[in-house]
């Protein structure tokens, strides 16, 4: 089971490290996403602070969004899926081990790169070290969420924007408490509050979106 | 060891069949036949549990499937109307990630044998977008004959292959059922197999329900 | 009270007979849509009924 | 017993069963709706005493109010029977859940239009971000996601499941999202929830609020198992009941 | 020529409304990305109204740039696109077709819902005004230089971040000039040089673009 | 009327073939033979002009076709492993739209009666997602037959067809060449065609530049 697990992941990493510069995608568009704020409003640094939390945790969401088809639209398309379902091992940990790779794939780059986007983005010192922390607690919510959105639209075709019509909704509170810890570190005050929510929440999506992404996939699967 | 029990498929409008049952046991070979659109593949992809009938289960040594899926899983194989094949892994590494999927460690050599026996010899570090149709199929096949199952179910295993690739297919077939193996398939290209080989007939075209008819 | 000082309602007249309205409005779509479907489905199912018995009949010749 | 008691659910939830059914009930719900509207609508409008702070523009509450908790339990019906739907394999709760959905999303719609053009002489503004407004919101798109989702499946049973399952997830998320939004808004903004704080409510206009709320229940119920005959029909419509059923009309 | 045109573009209207729910797409995501941001900053009404017109032209362009595989990926995966190929019809009406499609399902719509959204964001009325006409510039310049970027990133699987990567770079003078002209009537100034310098660039893709696509068709067609 | 003049092809690393020259005139027939990989779906394409040749031509009567599209493509219809149709648009519909990419207005009861003659008759207001493998290729039996091309270009146009299938494209093909149309074609799974044929063989797989063998 654990090897499965492994393998798994280990093909994903592998998939993914063949075409370099598709690695790099998801950390591109999120800059670039970004940036285009500053360049559509007035840049003074005191407009630029106040949006600075709320334009780099929904840049970074859409980032995660953007990147979500990575998860199992081209294993569906290609029937991989179909075998990776034939597989003697519980579907659950074979989905835990692709949410992984994604979350290694897209959700770690975006953490390690924000500290840099944050000071583009004139961000005080203390915000950007709570902007790590809401990230790296926040993305693999978004990813095992997204998972779930994807398992569901994964069989319809342009199912795209679909998707994001179905995960949007379902990120809004860790978008909520993710850019509020940030806000609210600008300020000088406590945020472990926000923080424990997005553990808790992380521990939550943890137990229990493997399983309803399997279940899922049982549904789609049966064309 | 497979049995399947009044099963009933509906697609859209019209009733594919129903009150299907048949059985195999071991070293048995099973084609499905019948017409386009009757049903075959349908029937192959309830058959392995990838989707529910209206009506009717599917037992593996006397149990559901649904109850008994690691144990089924662990001795099946299937390959349908899709290839599998990653354009970005090389032949060597898709053979290798299907089989990962069922948790098989297979030695560098018995790989790359059943890698030449399939005629791909030459090609394990060509990446799969580098690949025609049949090639593509062809890595199917050594991954049928890597993952060691006793029930091979085949949707139209000889799509896109040329003759010798046909010849491949009959002459596994044949290996296979002589291990005490069993086959279920599909084809509309005759294939000739040199063995006892039972038939599932599907119906004609029936475009609403009722007028579907089986003969076992 | 008189009826010109009721439709007025204090000033709020827009406010509050936009939203009588439109509740008005959802309520009569709500009614008639279930309606216009199953006349739909029932044509529909005629349809398929009509086309069958023509094979049906194609069939026994 | 437990045996006997499932095959009970079982004929009842038959959609051939229901079918017949419902035909006696949807009549008594409309006309009963009809009634108690008409009657709440009367004590609303003209009965009811001018509110001294808010003048007229309050006489919103009676359809607001209602159409806002009738968002909120249609959607609570429609999680529910696809719960059912998908452990028990009831077929007649999926179709309920799918026959809701475009009703609940109605009233959602509802809620937020006359809820902002209450708004607008209350607050001064169409729209606030405050928690329930957002709640509502994201309420409003979630069915969406679910008729989407619906529709975009071809497979009638996947369908149902796969949207059955979003409609779960959702529960827990606008559980979340209510009670997150909430916080995150009174730590900066206070005053616009404060607005809500309900008014020790008069009783002339407290009847006619519940008699709106009981009339909006009351349609519910006849819209809904006429859109669940409806899917019936269509899903059941290679089915002998059906074509008999149609033949005759 | 005119006929082909005709067709083309019917088809593509008709495959839309046979799924009705897809057509409203881009416009509920559009919708959903606008809400993203009140949530994630402290929603004062100045705060809301300093980052409307950046948010709103930032969410409209992601709205286009998510809905453009529309535009051929489709008819690359089934075949159709080597059919339109092997048209009699010069290439250039089919792809202006085709680009005409995609402005109705995805552009249109977006401008009309947008003073809706400007509500949202506290947006002034005499902004909401410019909003809508620089995005009835500015719209169908997105369609028309999304289908270039589209046309060489059809082949690719996986190929939807690095389609923005192409397209966003080539978006960004459109969302300046867009964005600013809203920012500036905000402000009560006149706003007459931004929306001529939309409406100049539009008649320069409209005459350019689909050149560039038909070529760049021909080209990633040559598998 | 078609003329190939010393094409060249090479895909990644491997020459396919080279000095490939043959011509094909009114009313005949000619098979692409050669293994799996051996570049068929490769020079098809290359004929029709939707991949270029790393050197060599291909001449419409007598002139390039890419100097002379419009007129080459009115006359020339082409099939290959794609099936080209639209999930949402029904069976007739899907016809209609292929037909509008030539700007043929072909009228309601032609259509119908080529439907009729692929075996679609009940099926024109089926939506596209809901036919099987087999179905789906139909449709473009029923497109090529309608086209009105004289050269029809085929990629494997037997593949999912079943047993009857098989024969209704070989007698298209025979009315065709009766009309004076002239077909190019690959198939692995023997067309039995009751005319004159001529063919052209792919060499072996072959590993590196240098290795390809054609004969023609
Ligand atoms: C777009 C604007 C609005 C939306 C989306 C909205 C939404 C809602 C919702 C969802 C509820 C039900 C809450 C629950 O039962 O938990 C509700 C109740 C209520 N709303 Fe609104 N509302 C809006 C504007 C207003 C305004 C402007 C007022 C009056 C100033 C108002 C007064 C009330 C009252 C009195 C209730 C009943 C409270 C209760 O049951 O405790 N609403 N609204
Ligand atoms: N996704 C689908 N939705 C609805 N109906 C479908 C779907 N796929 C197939 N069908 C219908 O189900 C029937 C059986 O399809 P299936 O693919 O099982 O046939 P098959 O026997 O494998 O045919 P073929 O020989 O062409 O592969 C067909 O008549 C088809 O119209
Ligand atoms: N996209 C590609 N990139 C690089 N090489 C390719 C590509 N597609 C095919 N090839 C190579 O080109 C050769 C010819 O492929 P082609 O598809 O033309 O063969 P084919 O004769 O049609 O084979 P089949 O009978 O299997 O369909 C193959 O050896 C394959 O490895
Ligand atoms: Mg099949
Ligand atoms: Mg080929």
């Amino acid at each position: 089971m654990l090897k499965a697990y492994y393998y798994l992941l280990m093909r994903d990493l592998r998939l993914a490290f063949r075409n370099r510069h598709e690695l790099a995608n998801p950390l591109i568009f999120f800059v670039l996403v970004v940036t285009l704020f500053p360049l559509a409003v007035t840049p003074t640094t005191e407009a630029l602070r106040a949006m600075a939390p709320g334009v780099i945790w929904v840049s970074a969401l859409l980032a995660v969004l953007l990147s979500l088809d990575r998860l199992f639209k081209e294993d569906f398309d290609d029937g991989s899926l179909d075998q990776l379902m034939l597989s003697p091992n519980p579907l659950v940990i074979l989905v835990l081990a692709k949410v992984t790779a994604h979350w290694f794939l897209t959700g770690l780059p975006l953490v390690i790169i924000a500290p840099l986007l944050g000071m583009f983005m004139a961000l005080p010192d203390e915000a950007g070290a709570v902007l790590i922390y809401s990230l790296l607690l926040g993305t693999p919510v978004l990813s095992l969420i997204g998972a779930i959105g994807v398992s569901l639209t994964v069989a319809v075709n342009r199912g795209g924007v679909l998707l994001s019509l179905i995960v949007l909704p379902l990120y809004i509170p860790i978008l909520i408490f993710g850019a509020n810890a940030v806000d609210v570190a600008m300020d000088g005050l406590p945020v472990r509050g926000q923080l424990l929510f997005l553990a808790a929440v992380l521990v939550l999506a943890l137990s229990l979106a493997p399983l309803a992404t399997a279940v899922a996939l049982r549904i789609t699967a049966s064309r | 060891m497979l049995e399947i029990q009044s099963l009933e498929c509906v697609r859209d409008d019209r009733l594919l069949f129903s009150e299907l049952s048949f059985s195999l046991g071991e070293a048995e070979v099973l084609q499905i036949e019948g017409p386009n659109g009757s049903g075959k593949t349908s029937l192959l992809r309830i058959l392995c549990g990838l989707r529910l009938p209206e009506a009717g289960r599917v037992l593996w040594q006397g149990e559901s499937i649904r109850s008994n899926r690691e144990d089924f899983y662990a001795s099946m194989v299937y390959i349908g109307h899709l290839p599998c094949i990653k354009a970005d892994l090389t032949v060597l590494e898709n053979v290798r990630a299907l089989l990962d999927t069922r948790s098989l460690t297979v030695t560098g050599e018995a790989t790359e044998a059943a890698l030449a026996k399939v005629g791909l010899a030459s090609y394990e570090d060509v990446p799969g977008k580098a690949l025609s149709s049949g090639q593509r199929r062809r890595i199917l096949l050594a991954f049928v004959e890597l993952a060691g199952a006793r029930l091979w179910v085949l949707d139209e295993p000889l799509t896109a292959l040329d003759v010798q690739g046909v010849a491949l297919m009959e002459s596994m077939i044949l290996e296979h059922r002589a291990a005490g193996g069993s086959v279920v398939f599909t084809t509309h290209h005759g294939m000739q197999l040199d063995c006892e080989m039972r038939s599932v007939r599907l119906g004609r075209i029936a475009r609403s329900a009722g007028q579907g008819e089986n003969q076992c | 009270m008189n009826w010109s000082e009721f439709f007025h309602m204090g000033g709020y007249a827009f406010y509050v007979w936009t939203s009588y309205a439109l509740t008005l409005v959802i309520v009569v779509a709500n009614i008639v849509s279930p309606l216009l479907q199953r006349r739909k489905i029932i044509a529909r199912i005629k349809r398929a009924i009509k086309r069958e018995n023509i094979e049906l009949a194609k069939s026994h010749e | 017993m437990i045996k006997s008691i499932w095959h009970w659910i079982q004929r009842f939830s038959s959609p051939k069963h229901f079918y017949g059914m419902s035909a006696k009930l949807i009549p008594w719900f409309t006309v009963s709706a009809l009634l108690v509207g008409l009657y709440g609508l009367y004590l609303g409008l003209f009965v009811a005493p001018t509110d001294y702070q808010q003048g007229e523009s309050y006489r919103i509450i009676f359809i607001h109010v209602p159409a806002a908790w009738m968002s909120l339990f249609v959607y609570m019906v429609m999680a529910i029977s696809s719960g059912i739907g998908i452990i028990w394999q009831i077929r007649l709760a999926d179709m309920v859940a799918a026959a809701s959905a475009p009703i609940g999303a109605s009233f959602a719609f509802l809620a937020l239009v006359t809820g902002s053009l209450w708004g607008k002489p209350m607050w001064g503004a169409y729209w606030v971000w405050d928690a329930r407004l957002t709640s509502e919101l994201i309420l409003l798109f979630l069915y969406f996601g679910y008729m989407a989702l619906q529709s975009a499946i071809e497979d009638q049973r996947s369908a149902d499941k796969a949207s059955g399952l979003l409609a779960i997830v959702g529960v827990v998320n606008i559980t979340i999202i209510h009670y997150s939004v909430e916080w995150w808004n009174t730590l900066h903004q206070g005053a616009t929830v404060a607005k809500f704080d309900k008014p020790s409510m008069h009783i002339d206009m407290l009847i006619p609020l519940l008699l709106m709320a009981l009339a909006f229940k009351l349609f519910y119920a006849a819209v809904v198992l006429v859109r669940t005959r409806n899917e019936a029909l269509y899903r059941d419509r290679n089915r002998r009941w059906v074509r008999e059923l149609i033949n005759e009309l």
